[in-house]
């Protein structure tokens, strides 16, 4: 394993507060040499995990606060976002079928996008709920740098 | 959300001026498209070249927008950024809007659509 | 993403509790897929980290619960050691020299092996303390199969 | 820990009759070790052959036992499986034992060694 790195960074959930822990995160994870072509699929899925929790796990006028925990190596990232909201139903991430295009205009899908969109840009997802806590980690593998460096 | 509209070849032009369509603004986009397109023509092209992130609420305000139209009308989609050309691909709703490399090839190329 | 798998074990911090957790954890990744050939460099990264939880978490006589949360996808395992033991000093674990072999036989290390073996064996550390929990994660990517499956 | 021992050529053999030298059995096995080689020939090897895994804990056994022989007497290593003979290279632990494929091998080689 080369040298790794690793950052908290906190926010409430609701919308606004995404997008500037989003930001954040982006900046963070470039500083310490995530590859640009990298951001925006992390950038991604992050949002949806974030945006299910603004809208799922403190529904309505409910709030709460997020702990973002990135942990970052050349070979793999992995961002665990902890809250105290409700839990995923069933204890698991939703398996459903992706929405279809093809139908008539007016049953286009306006939603149920984001798991998939999740699924298709990490490696693995592992949700557990620990006590009160909602722990959800998304994996990254980094195959761009596989080289393996030394460590003392 | 800024939008601004210009009419050019009885095709309505709507520009979006902000770098997210994401959950925080998404709403406010859907209004803004509604009121910009409450009147006009039946084919609109929505210019998403200053967006370079949409999440899936602001992909699912972009097709709530296009199904608001009713069914004479169209929508069309120019200057997608790479980012968000991603994001219709990844939800294969790239296949449900005509789309175009820019604006101004999209009013070019009306006949095509 | 491929399809992805979650178990949970948990093991009281004593060395004889480790080796019956790590032979469960043996089958139970082999069970899920995981190929042969990476099952010892797994168990051997989890051992050390087990270990230095049984000696440094909880020294001496104390004990304790250790929660084993493992998930595993065609590309990705993640192994996520949880204790209420003592913090790791420093907050993370520690970066020192390599024991040296090239000393005088009276001199030969007898440990101070353990996280460089964890380094060696793992794509990313990642430890933090969050209340009264150690938490550390081990991540392993698996190179061995690196197509993706689509999801429904 | 049952460990085994013979004495051929003035070579003691060691073999150890466990799958693991890990933290659960590190201190009987040193503790063993001891008991074996109080006495004997200034020559042992360890015969790992039935040893499928050891941890860091195993290996400081290991090294803590070679190093107890004292000066004037030497510790080999036979018949290491592939997961032992890791934790050896990976610890850089290979460079201080004279390492032999198998207990034969290291009773025939006693010249070369
Ligand atoms: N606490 C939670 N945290 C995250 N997701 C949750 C939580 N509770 C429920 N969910 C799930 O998130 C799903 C949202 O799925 P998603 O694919 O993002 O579609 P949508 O676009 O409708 O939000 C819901 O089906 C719901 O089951
Ligand atoms: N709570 C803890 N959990 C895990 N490791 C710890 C904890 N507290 C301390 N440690 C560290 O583990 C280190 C053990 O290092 P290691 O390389 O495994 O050598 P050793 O063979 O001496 O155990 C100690 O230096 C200690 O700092």
């Amino acid at each position: 394993m080369g040298s790794s790195h690793q950052f908290t960074l906190r926010c409430r959930a609701e919308a606004d507060a995404v997008r500037q822990a989003l930001s954040e995160l982006r900046s963070a994870l470039s500083k310490l040499g995530l590859s640009e072509d990298r951001l925006p699929g992390v950038e991604l899925a992050v949002a949806e995990a974030l945006n299910n929790i603004v809208e799922h796990a403190f529904p309505g006028e409910k709030t709460g606060d997020v702990r973002i925990d990135a942990a970052l190596s050349g070979k793999h990232l992995c961002v665990t976002l902890i809250d105290t909201g409700r839990p995923l139903p069933n204890g698991r991430p939703p398996v459903e079928k992706r929405p279809n295009p093809d139908v008539e205009r007016q049953d286009l899908p306006e939603g149920g996008f984001g798991w998939h969109l999740i699924r298709d840009l990490t490696d693995l997802i592992a949700y557990t709920r620990a006590g009160e806590e909602n722990r959800l980690q998304l994996h990254f593998g980094l195959p761009d740098r596989p080289e393996k460096q030394q460590t003392p | 959300m800024e939008l601004s509209s210009t009419t050019e070849n009885g095709i309505q032009l709507v520009g979006v001026h902000a770098k997210r369509i994401d959950a925080a603004s998404a709403v406010q986009f859907k209004d803004a498209m509604r009121q910009e397109t409450e009147t006009g023509p039946a084919h609109v092209v929505l210019d998403l070249s200053n967006v370079d992130f949409i999440d899936s609420s602001g992909l699912g305000a972009i097709v709530a927008s296009m199904k608001h139209l009713g069914g004479g009308r169209r929508m069309d989609l120019a200057g997608m950024t790479p980012d968000v050309d991603k994001v219709f691909r990844l939800t294969r709703m790239d296949k449900i809007f005509t789309i175009h490399a820019s604006a101004s090839k999209a009013l070019t190329a009306r006949k095509a659509g």
